[in-house]
Order: structure tokens, then C-alpha cells, then sequence
């Protein structure tokens, strides 16, 4: 009766077995992978016969002011069992991930918004864009230290300058 | 002969169109009438309600939820407040338990009547079918507005319960409305699901096959029109789901038709457990009484309903304080979209609203 | 003859009406301006016949004329570019003027010098002797142009079938 | 049809026959006047008298007022009720707030194509009430070809929509103007073809005469061609862009269709005689299905005019029923019906209709076997339609319209693996 | 007041050579289909008027000719039509100037 929430030391343990040498450290609540061999492991925890893990519940990312995690929900439809799964990036400057979207499709649209938002570059993804904001917005929002605009503007469309800037602005670190 | 050079051009549906749903614009570029590609473009709604809430305590991100998906509140508070109870450890009283099953189904009957109702002026129909399911959702939203004071964004889930105990009004005039529901959906069988017309325009239109279904993380009336049986109430019970005697439907090959007669059989799955839940309803406090500025210890939970549209995941993570560190929502819709390109490019213009409006979307909470 | 107040100052207006409408056509720089002005020398046309009690070949010329074939070539007219939609004239234009003129020129004083036997009283035609004659001594002419009209119907439809779709019928006959 | 006069009266005061009192003003004009007068008057007589009694009140009242609260009743909801007495002025309130309304011309327009367009439509719906009869006097022009004539006229509007459509400069509007095009051409085949039907058993083109053959027979010609009527409504309604069928206007695909990009009072013209031709195309379709202003001898005591604006108004109801309840099809689909369905039916129709007449009058039947006919053609008309949809596929009962129902979750569920549910 | 044969042949005549300018001197394919309509209009006014107003045991004749012409021109205009946008289709111009391929 229920959904299965694995912990984090089964998916590791799992993702072990699959793919040796792939994951970073494992907690109570989720595994955290290796990102230079996520889609790798991610494609073997799907395929598996003991994870079946077809579904990706939910992908979303976390700014933890000295790293960000991309968290993952994995799923099996038939099994009935949930596991969480988590990439730590500690490159505040230049955030890269690996995308699964060719593990799962379900990805795309989730992963467009972790970078609109969270300034996470996904590698692999077919097409990486702003899809809430406009291109040219000045900074992540949803990052801990984007408190405000920088330059001082508050948000507001009469109070941009009016040109559109094309690169992410520097990023000011808060410890 | 030669590739004849055909001359593509771009028609923009929405973000002001008579059936996008609301702000959200879809880019196809046509051959004549058929589509050759077709882009998403959204955010006209964003309104940054994850950011917000990590500057606001655990109760005052309620009204929140209720304004992400504003045709489905109920279910919305449900979804963080569960989320924020499994973080926090609190048990729900039966009672509350009980009452947020009501609301969350009652919530849901409101939800599919407008999504057919809009999938049918989708369709063409003009506007009666749209007027039929908004006269039964008046009535459901009248309930609402006897137990919470609100119509639309109820703000009625509490923290360790539901804010207010059902009125004593609130169950004859509630199995009334059950009394009339079935009719009322045998009615739209009869006007929609039987009339050739609206078969002929939704049968094989915007086919989803199961994997591709899977593989893009479709859930809700997507996912089981498909024919694949996966409702969160059944796998993964809360509130004491499992409780209550009710049925998968699933669908046939995947189409917007299937995705349509999912939907009104949930319709009829939702009364009944509506009113077991009302036969069975116990006593008691309907509350834990929770402090006001609830500090969760250290910790994340994913907690998921199954919403109106599908699965409706919150993820909050707490860092002991009176807010929310991160607080992130899985929009069903959103993720529901993930496959308009591959629904619609290959049809003509007229099959890709109908493709839309089978996918019933609200811009609210896709754009957040 | 035709006589009467009523009909001599309809024959006026349309005739004005006509010609103004076909110098219309020549003159208009927009395509689509030069078809609406074809559709009034259709009507005007129409009109004629009906002054010259031609009711039913009136209604055919409406329908047929205005109703299919004018709003074919917009059809037409719309599916070619915007680039394509000028009325200009190509450098032959003077020789085809003076051919025009040439031909107004000799058949007007011919008409006009012609020693032409008018009737007094008009015929009476009604519809059914057209069907008549169009069914017995014409019936082989109108077995021919039904023949031709298919024809020219199979052919068009054959002309402007694209690759594409040549490409997904024989798709589809393969996956029989 | 002048005939002798059935009606009891000559009195110009005898309303049911209005044709006395146009007379006695024509015959004093002639007295008095100049000789001239009377022709200009007389065209002005008729077209006064049929707009202010049927075309106004029907268009204001039924078909704005009237046609919004049947809806309103169809959809449960009220309806226009404010303006007015139960709301009855709320179509000339209508009227004064699109007149005030500014008539905007997009930059790009072609603006004299744009501004001639509403014109082009708004006549024909004029031109067309002149071939219908009201009485068996009351005609304002009884031509020999008046079917022809009907059919020639309503091929008019469909210009007035392209050229609407083209000359707005919007996407949405070309849309709208290419598929009326494509549909007119479409269904005014079969709608000749149908109509030819009507033709050969009457052996006449008149309305009038097609009326008075109805009455002399004592049968409406829907009984004796159930299929050309089943096709007139279905082709007329597809010209008249009524609901099952309104893809030119398709709201929620292509916006207004050709109407895009007009408002104010250019747009109400659109509006209002999209009515004025659904009411049109009711009375034409009245006239020659169903006995026109006879009613079986009622006509001899109640007004003729009247039964023909009951029928038409019948008709016309049935026009916004469907309108109430149907959605609408796919402009591949509806061009399937016309071309695969309703043309090779409305042939067949013709060539049985052509050997029933043949035997009628080589054998020198009487006139009671029409009721014969009328029976065998109704016979064979549900025969065809249903035989003829077979052929194409149509297959209902392979259509499952109630989901498959599980007890347990647990991925896809094959066919045949289902507890419950089904049709 | 009376209008003869003559006045009928006069605009049936103009019209015609109207027609043939436009045939003749235009550009735009649809555009010298539009000259060849305006000339079988002009025939038809000739063939009616002939056959209302002058002298013949053939009235119903011209009649009988006038739907042929129009039947002709129906098939025609269908067949034109296609070719031009054939044409272009082929060659993304519908100017007759451009079209010799048939020339060495």
C-alpha cells in the first residue's frame, strides 16, 4: 500500500551496482551523483530491472548560497517505489549540469526553467532558453543573493534603463 | 518536377485569442492549413510566487498555492499543506483528513467541468456546453463559499487540518448536489461524448502513445488517457485515501477523445467517493493546532496530490527558520505541455486547439 | 429594337458601367483591384442579358462568372506572392494597343455601315426551348463539352497536386 | 400566378392579401400622376412592405432578440434582458452602440476594398426577398428563373467575404476568407444538384409555381425529395457559416475569420445580415420544401404571408437549434462531406427523381402516385444515407465512449486487462 | 428613344478589343486569363443580342452558343488557373516574359 520512498543509501547503492564510481555521497533522505557521469547513471537506473525508475517526477534546482543541487524525483510506474536523486554544483560563476533529457523528455520544460531561474546551464539540452523571462533579464532570480536588481532598480518595467542586457550581470556573493 | 517551395508563414495563437486559456501564446508556422512547427512562449503570468515565498512564514505561503492554479485552490492548499506536514511531522486529525477529501474531490468535479467545458468551445461547440458545466461549477463553488467565505481561491487547508469545520448546511445542501451530479454528467455524455461531431474532431487527434506519455512525465487525465493506470490517490494514499472505494479510468490509444471520457468518468469517480466520504464522515477536531509562526525543523519533503490536472508536487525545504528555504511546485500543466509540439505539428490549425484544450492548461500555474 | 424609357436608359448606364469597369481592369495597378473590376464587367454583362430578356443565361452568367470563376483567379491571385500581384504591362504594350485599336477601328464602321434585318417584335425564348435544343439538336456539343469540362477538371487537379502529396499517398499506399 | 383570385375579397382593407392595398395605391398613383410614377413606386412598394413587415421585424427581433434568448434558454442562462420590456429593445441598443463605435481601419488595409465589402454583402441580401411570393399575389418579381435567380444572388456574399477577409491585412482574416471560398465552391454543387431534384418534379423554376404545384398536389415537396432537403439545409448552412459549420468565423481557431478585423457598424452590417441570409435562405428553403405560403387550405382563411413567416421562422429555429448544441467540423472534414458524401447522394437523388417523372408521364399516372413516390423516396433516402456512410467507413459502435476502469495502479494496461468499464 | 443591334455590337466590339489589349499587353499570367475572359464576354453580349434582335429562324441558337462559350470558358479558367500556379510553383513567377523555356 503506498508509494516506496527509497533512501538515499538504496538508490546509492543501486546506482553503484550500475555504474561504478558514480555517485558522490549518499544521506538519509538522497543519493547525490557524480555529475560527469549523471546521464549515464540516470539512463542505467531507468533501464534496470530493480529501479525501473521511468518516470521523473520532478526536477527542480536549490541555492544553498555555496552550492546549488539539482534535485530529481525518480519514479517507477509498476514498481511503485520513489527515489530522490541530487547533483551538487559548486561553480556559483558558471553552473553546469548535465541535462537528462535524453533520459527523460519530461526534463526539457523543467530544465528550461531551473536555468531561467536559477542560471543553471544544462549541457546536452536541444534547446536551453528563458522560458519565463525575457532574454536579456538581469540576473537569476530565484538565487539566494538576488535580492534585488542590480544597480539598485527594483523590479519594474518603468524603471528599466531600456536596454536589454545580453549577459547575465556578476554575480555577488553572500557568505 | 522539382521540391515545389512552399510558403510557410507564422500565425500566432495567443496570448490574445479566444481559446489559449489564458496569456499563453503558441507560434505555428503553417503550410496552408497545416502546421510545420510550433513553439511554446509563456511568463506572461510569472509572478515569481517561489521567490515570494521564502520571505513569508509557512502559513502565509498558503494563499499563495491558491493563486498558482486558480481554477483548482482546494487541491493546491492541499498539496502544501501535506508538504509542509510531512516535513514538519504533524498528524492530521481523521476528521480534517475527511473534510480536505471532500474539498479536494468537490474541487475536482469544478476543475473538469471547466476543462470540458473549455475543450468543448475548443471543439466549436458554441458555448453551450461551456454554460452547462459553469451552471453545475456555480454550484460547487457556492459549497465552497459556505464553508470558507471564498468562491475561487479558497485559502481553506490549514497547516494540521482544514480552517474552519464544515457548516451545518454544508452536508444536505452537498448531497443534494451529489443527488443531481450524475445526471448532470450522463447529460454531457449525451450532448459530447456520443455526438458524432465532436468525435469526428477529437478521435486520433494529438495521440500520446504510453511511452512517450511516460517519458515526458505526463500525469493526471494525460497520462491515464494514454492508457497508462497511475493516480497518486491509488498509489501513493493521503488523507486517508485508501479509505474509500473508487476506479482508475484509462484510456484507449491515447487521443484527445480518450483524454475527454477520462475526464468525465473521473467526474463520476469523484462522487462516489465524495459521498462515501460523507457517509463515513467522523468526529472529532478537525485541527492540530499548529504555532502560527510554525518553525520545521532542518529537512525537505516532496509531497504530491493528485490534482485536477495531474500530479501536483510541492517541494519545500526548511532551514529551521519561520520560512521556507526553497519552495518549489510541480505544475502539472506545465509538464503537461512538454508534447504540444509533437501533438500538433503534422495537424491542421483547428486540430491544434482542440490538441490544446484537450491538455486543459492554467496559465497560472505554469507561469507561476 | 428595344424601346421605352426604361430600358434605353438601362442600356446607357450599363454600357457606361461596363466599359468604365473594363478600362478599370486595364488601368489598375493592383491585381486584386482589377479582378473586382472584372467581376463588374460580369455583372454588367449579366445585366445586358437581362435587357435583352436572357433571364436564365443572366442567372448563369452570375453564378458561374462571378460566383466560380472570379472567385477562382482571387483564389489564384492569393496563393502567388505579394510580389506577383502587380497588374504592369510588359514592353509589348504600344503593339497591343495599337491591336486593340485596330480591331475597334475596323469592326465599329463595319457594324455601324452594316445593313442589319431587325425584327420588329422579339422572340419569345423561354428556358425550356434552350433545354430543348440543347438536349436534341445540340446534343452532341454538349455531350463533348461535359467531356471537356471533366477533362479540364482532372487536369487541373493534376497540375497543382504538390510532391508532398504525391509523396504521402504513395507513403500510404506502401503501408497497405 | 395571377389566377382567379381564392381569397374571399378584393377590399384593399382585406389584409390577408396584401397585394389589395399595394394595388389600390398603384391604380391611384396611375390616376393622378404621371404615367412613370407608378413603376418607380411600385418596386419602392414592394421592398418597403417586405422589409418593414417580415425582413425588420424578423432580423431585429427574431433573429437578434430572439435567436439570443433561444440560445439563452438552450444554455441556461437568461439572455438580453435589460433594455427595454423582457429586454425587446436590446437589438436597437445594440444598433446605436455599434453605430457609435469607431470603424478602424488597420494600417495595412486595403481601404477601399475594406470599406465596399460590407456594401457588396449587404445587397444581395436585399435583391434575394424579390423572388420570394408571400401571397399568391404578393411576389415582388415572379421571374421564370426565380430558383436560378436565388442561386445566381447568394453567390454574391461569398465575394463580399473574400474580399472582407483579403483586405483586412491580417493573417487570421485570410485564413478565414480562403476557407469561405473553398467551402462556398464546395457546397453550391451539391446544392444545385439537390435543387435540380425540386426541379424536374415540378417541371419549373418559378417559386410561385413551385408553390402552386404544391398545393395542386396537396404535398410538400420534403416528402417527395427528403434527401435534397436534407441537403439544401446542410449546404445552406454551410454558406450561411452557421455553427456545425462556421469555420470562416471559427472563434476559437481563427478568431472572426474574415471578420478580424472589422468593428463598429461595418462589422453590424456583417452581423446583421449574416441573419438577413439565414432568414433568406429559410424562406427560400420554406417556399420550395414545405408549401411555401400554402398550408394544406388553411390559406384560404388565414393570411398567406403569415403561414410563410411561421415556416420560415420554423425553419429558421431549427437553424439556431443546431447552432445551440452541435460543435463544429474540420474544414478537411466538412469538405469530405460535401465532395464524398452529400454529391454522390444528390446525384443518385437526381437520376431516381429523373426515371420516377419519366414513368409518371410515359404512363399517364395520375397525380396520386406523388404520395407513392413520396414514400419510396423517404424509404430510399434513409437507405442511402445509411448504406452510403457504411461504404465509407462509418462504424459508431467501434467508438468506445465510456474509459475502461481499474482497481490498481501499477503502468500501462493492455487491452483486455481492464476490470471494468467500456462502451 | 430606341436602342438598335448596332448600339449592342458597338460595346460588344469596344469590350472585345479592351479584352485583346489586356491579353495582349500584360504582364502577370491571371492578369492575360483576365483579357481572354473580357473577349468571350464580348462574343456572348454579340451572340444574345443577335439573337434577341435580329432577323433569323435561329434565335435559341445563340443561346444554345452562349452556354457553351461559358461552359468552355469554366474548364478553361479551371485549366489556366492551375497552370499559372503550377508555373509558379516551378518557378516563383508568374510573368509571362520569364516563362521561355520552350525557346532554344
Amino acid at each position: 500500500m503506498g508509494t516506496q520512498w527509497w533512501t538515499g543509501h538504496q538508490l546509492a547503492e543501486l546506482a553503484e551496482r550500475l555504474v561504478p564510481g558514480s555517485v558522490a555521497r549518499a544521506d538519509e533522505v538522497a543519493a547525490y551523483l557524480k555529475p560527469e557521469s549523471l546521464v549515464e547513471t540516470m539512463r542505467a537506473l531507468r533501464d534496470s530491472e530493480e529501479g525501473d525508475f521511468v518516470y521523473l517526477a520532478n526536477l527542480c534546482a536549490a541555492d544553498y548560497w555555496t552550492r546549488f543541487e539539482v534535485v530529481y524525483h525518480i519514479m517507477s510506474l509498476e514498481k511503485n517505489h520513489l527515489a530522490v536523486a541530487k547533483v551538487e554544483v559548486f561553480d556559483r560563476e558558471n553552473p553546469v549540469v548535465p541535462s537528462v533529457v535524453p533520459v527523460w523528455y519530461g526534463a526539457w520544460m523543467q530544465e528550461c526553467e531551473a536555468y531561467d531561474l536559477f542560471g543553471i546551464r544544462f549541457e546536452g539540452h536541444p534547446k536551453l532558453y528563458r522560458i519565463f523571462l525575457w532574454d536579456g533579464f538581469p540576473g537569476w532570480p530565484l538565487r539566494k543573493d538576488w535580492l534585488s536588481m542590480p544597480g539598485g532598480l527594483q523590479p519594474g518595467l518603468n524603471e528599466f534603463s531600456g536596454t536589454a542586457r545580453r549577459e547575465p550581470p556578476p554575480v555577488r556573493v553572500v557568505e | 518536377m522539382t521540391e515545389i517551395r512552399s510558403e510557410p508563414f507564422v500565425v500566432n495563437i495567443g496570448p490574445q485569442h479566444p481559446s489559449t486559456h489564458g496569456v499563453f501564446r503558441v507560434k505555428v508556422t503553417v503550410d496552408g492549413e497545416r502546421i510545420v512547427d510550433a513553439e511554446m512562449v509563456m511568463g506572461y503570468l510569472h509572478r515569481s510566487i517561489e521567490k515570494l515565498a521564502e520571505e513569508r512564514t509557512y502559513t502565509q505561503n498558503i494563499p499563495f498555492t491558491d493563486r498558482t492554479d486558480y481554477l483548482s485552490s482546494m487541491s493546491n492548499n492541499l498539496g502544501y499543506c501535506l508538504a509542509v506536514e510531512k516535513l514538519a511531522g504533524i498528524e492530521v486529525p481523521p476528521r480534517g483528513n475527511a473534510i480536505r477529501v471532500i474539498m479536494a474531490e468537490l474541487q475536482r468535479l469544478a476543475s473538469h467541468c471547466m476543462a470540458i467545458g473549455a475543450f468543448a468551445n475548443d471543439t466549436g461547440a458554441w458555448q453551450t456546453p461551456v454554460m452547462w458545466t459553469f451552471r453545475e461549477r456555480e454550484k460547487i463553488l457556492d459549497l465552497f463559499e459556505m464553508t470558507s467565505g471564498a468562491r475561487l481561491t479558497c485559502n481553506y487547508m490549514r497547516i494540521g487540518g482544514v480552517a474552519f469545520d464544515l457548516p451545518k448546511e454544508f452536508e444536505p445542501a452537498c448531497r443534494k448536489l451529489l443527488a443531481t451530479f450524475p445526471s448532470f454528467i450522463d447529460e454531457l455524455h449525451g450532448l459530447l461524448s456520443e455526438n458524432e461531431i465532436f468525435i469526428a474532431r477529437t478521435r486520433g487527434i494529438a495521440v500520446i502513445t504510453p511511452e512517450q506519455a511516460i517519458n515526458a512525465s505526463l500525469s493526471g487525465p494525460m497520462l491515464r488517457g494514454s492508457g497508462v493506470a497511475w493516480d497518486i490517490r491509488k498509489a501513493d494514499p493521503y488523507c486517508g485515501y485508501e479509505q474509500y472505494d473508487f476506479d482508475i479510468p484509462v484510456g484507449y490509444n491515447g487521443d484527445s477523445y480518450d483524454r475527454f471520457i477520462v475526464r468525465l468518468e473521473e467526474m463520476r469517480q469523484s462522487v462516489r467517493i465524495i459521498e462515501q466520504a460523507l457517509d463515513g464522515l467522523p468526529g472529532g477536531p478537525y485541527r492540530t493546532e499548529v504555532p502560527l509562526a510554525l518553525r520545521p525543523p532542518k529537512g525537505e519533503a516532496y509531497a504530491r496530490v493528485e490534482g485536477p490536472r495531474g500530479e501536483l508536487g510541492y517541494y519545500v525545504v526548511s532551514d529551521g527558520g519561520p520560512a521556507p528555504f526553497r519552495f518549489h511546485i510541480r505544475p502539472p500543466s506545465f509538464i503537461n505541455l512538454s508534447l504540444l509540439k509533437e501533438m500538433t505539428v503534422g495537424g491542421t490549425v483547428a486540430d491544434a486547439i482542440v490538441a490544446l484544450g484537450s491538455v486543459d492548461i492554467v496559465v497560472g500555474e505554469i507561469d507561476r | 429594337m428595344i424601346e421605352g424609357a426604361g430600358p434605353v436608359a438601362a442600356f446607357w448606364g450599363l454600357s457606361a458601367l461596363t466599359l468604365l469597369a473594363a478600362g478599370g481592369v486595364v488601368v489598375s495597378r493592383n491585381l486584386f483591384h482589377a479582378v473586382l473590376f472584372l467581376i463588374v464587367v460580369f455583372l454588367g454583362i449579366a445585366g445586358f442579358f437581362l435587357l435583352l430578356s436572357a433571364d436564365f443565361l443572366a442567372m448563369a452568367q452570375v453564378i458561374i462568372y462571378v460566383g466560380a470563376i472570379a472567385v477562382l483567379i482571387l483564389f489564384a491571385i492569393v496563393l502567388t506572392p505579394r510580389a506577383s500581384r502587380d497588374n504592369a504591362e510588359t514592353r509589348m504594350a504600344p503593339v497591343a494597343l495599337v491591336a486593340g485599336v485596330a480591331v475597334a477601328g475596323l469592326l465599329i464602321p463595319a457594324i455601324l455601315d452594316a445593313e442589319w434585318r431587325t425584327l420588329s417584335s422579339a422572340p419569345a425564348l423561354p428556358v425550356s426551348d434552350l433545354g430543348r435544343e440543347l438536349l436534341g439538336v445540340w446534343v452532341l456539343p454538349f455531350q463533348l463539352a461535359s467531356v471537356l469540362l471533366t477533362a479540364a477538371l482532372v487536369g487541373a487537379v493534376v497540375l497543382v497536386r504538390s510532391p508532398r502529396e504525391e509523396r504521402e499517398e504513395i507513403d500510404e499506399e506502401e503501408r497497405r | 400566378m395571377s389566377g382567379a383570385p381564392f381569397l374571399a375579397t378584393e377590399h384593399w382593407w382585406d389584409l390577408r392579401d396584401l397585394s389589395n392595398i399595394s394595388r389600390e395605391i398603384l391604380e391611384f398613383l396611375d390616376r393622378v400622376g404621371p404615367d412613370w410614377l407608378a413603376y418607380v413606386v411600385s418596386p419602392l412598394i414592394g421592398f418597403v412592405a417586405a422589409f418593414l413587415l417580415f425582413v425588420l421585424p424578423s432580423q431585429l427581433f427574431v433573429g437578434v432578440y430572439g435567436e439570443r434568448r433561444l440560445i439563452g434558454r438552450m444554455q441556461s442562462r437568461l439572455g438580453p434582458n435589460r433594455v427595454g420590456k423582457f429586454g425587446l429593445l436590446q437589438p436597437i441598443a445594440d444598433a446605436i452602440k455599434l453605430i457609435q463605435k469607431e470603424a478602424i481601419t488597420p494600417r495595412g488595409a486595403d481601404k477601399w476594398v475594406m470599406w465596399t465589402a460590407p456594401v457588396v454583402f449587404v445587397a444581395p441580401a436585399v435583391l434575394v426577398w424579390a423572388v420570394i411570393p408571400f401571397g399568391p399575389n404578393m411576389v415582388i418579381a415572379d421571374i421564370p428563373v426565380g430558383l436560378v435567380y436565388f442561386l445566381a444572388i447568394t453567390a454574391l456574399p461569398v465575394l463580399a467575404a473574400f474580399m472582407a477577409g483579403w483586405s483586412g491585412n491580417n493573417k487570421y482574416s485570410l485564413f478565414g476568407a480562403m476557407r469561405v471560398v473553398a467551402m462556398a465552391i464546395s457546397y453550391e454543387v451539391a446544392l444545385v444538384l439537390g435543387l435540380l431534384g425540386v426541379v424536374l418534379f415540378t417541371s419549373t423554376m418559378s417559386l410561385q409555381a413551385i408553390v402552386e404545384w404544391q398545393r395542386e398536389h396537396d404535398i410538400w415537396l420534403v416528402f417527395l425529395q427528403p434527401l435534397a432537403f436534407v441537403i439544401y439545409f446542410i449546404s445552406a448552412s454551410a454558406e450561411l457559416n452557421r455553427t456545425p459549420t462556421d469555420i470562416a468565423e471559427a472563434e476559437s481557431e481563427i478568431v472572426a475569420g474574415y471578420l478580424t478585423e472589422y468593428s463598429g457598424m461595418k462589422w453590424g452590417l456583417f452581423y446583421g445580415m449574416d441573419i438577413g441570409y439565414a432568414l433568406a435562405a429559410a424562406a427560400f428553403g420554406s417556399t420550395v420544401f414545405l408549401g411555401g405560403w400554402s398550408l394544406f387550405g388553411l390559406e384560404e382563411w388565414v393570411p398567406p404571408w403569415l403561414i410563410l413567416v411561421a415556416k420560415t421562422h420554423l425553419f429558421y429555429f431549427v437553424f439556431i437549434w443546431t447552432r445551440g448544441t452541435l460543435p463544429r467540423l474540420r474544414i478537411d472534414q466538412l469538405m469530405a462531406l460535401a465532395w464524398k458524401y452529400m454529391l454522390p447522394l444528390a446525384a443518385i437523388n437526381l437520376l431516381v427523381v429523373a426515371a420516377e417523372r419519366l414513368w409518371w408521364h410515359e404512363a399517364g399516372l395520375g397525380d396520386g402516385i406523388v404520395y407513392l413516390f413520396a414514400a419510396a423516396n423517404i424509404a430510399l433516402a434513409l437507405l442511402l444515407v445509411v448504406g452510403w456512410a457504411r461504404v465509407l467507413g462509418y462504424r459508431p459502435e467501434r467508438v468506445p465512449t465510456r474509459p475502461r476502469l481499474v482497481k490498481h495502479v501499477g503502468g500501462y494496461v493492455a487491452p483486455g486487462a481492464e476490470t471494468g468499464g467500456g462502451r | 428613344m430606341s436602342v438598335t443591334l448596332e448600339h449592342f455590337l458597338t460595346v460588344s466590339t469596344l469590350l472585345f478589343a479592351i479584352g485583346l489589349f489586356v491579353a495582349l499587353s500584360k504582364r502577370n499570367a491571371v492578369a492575360v486569363l483576365m483579357g481572354v475572359e473580357l473577349m468571350l464576354n464580348a462574343s456572348n453580349l454579340a451572340l444574345v443580342a443577335f439573337a434577341r434582335l435580329a432577323e433569323t429562324s435561329l434565335a435559341i441558337t445563340g443561346h444554345v452558343f452562349v452556354v457553351f462559350v461559358i461552359t468552355v470558358a469554366a474548364a478553361e479558367v479551371a485549366v489556366a488557373l492551375a497552370l499559372a500556379v503550377a508555373v509558379y510553383r516551378n518557378r516563383e513567377t508568374v510573368d509571362v516574359d520569364k516563362v521561355t523555356s520552350l525557346r532554344a
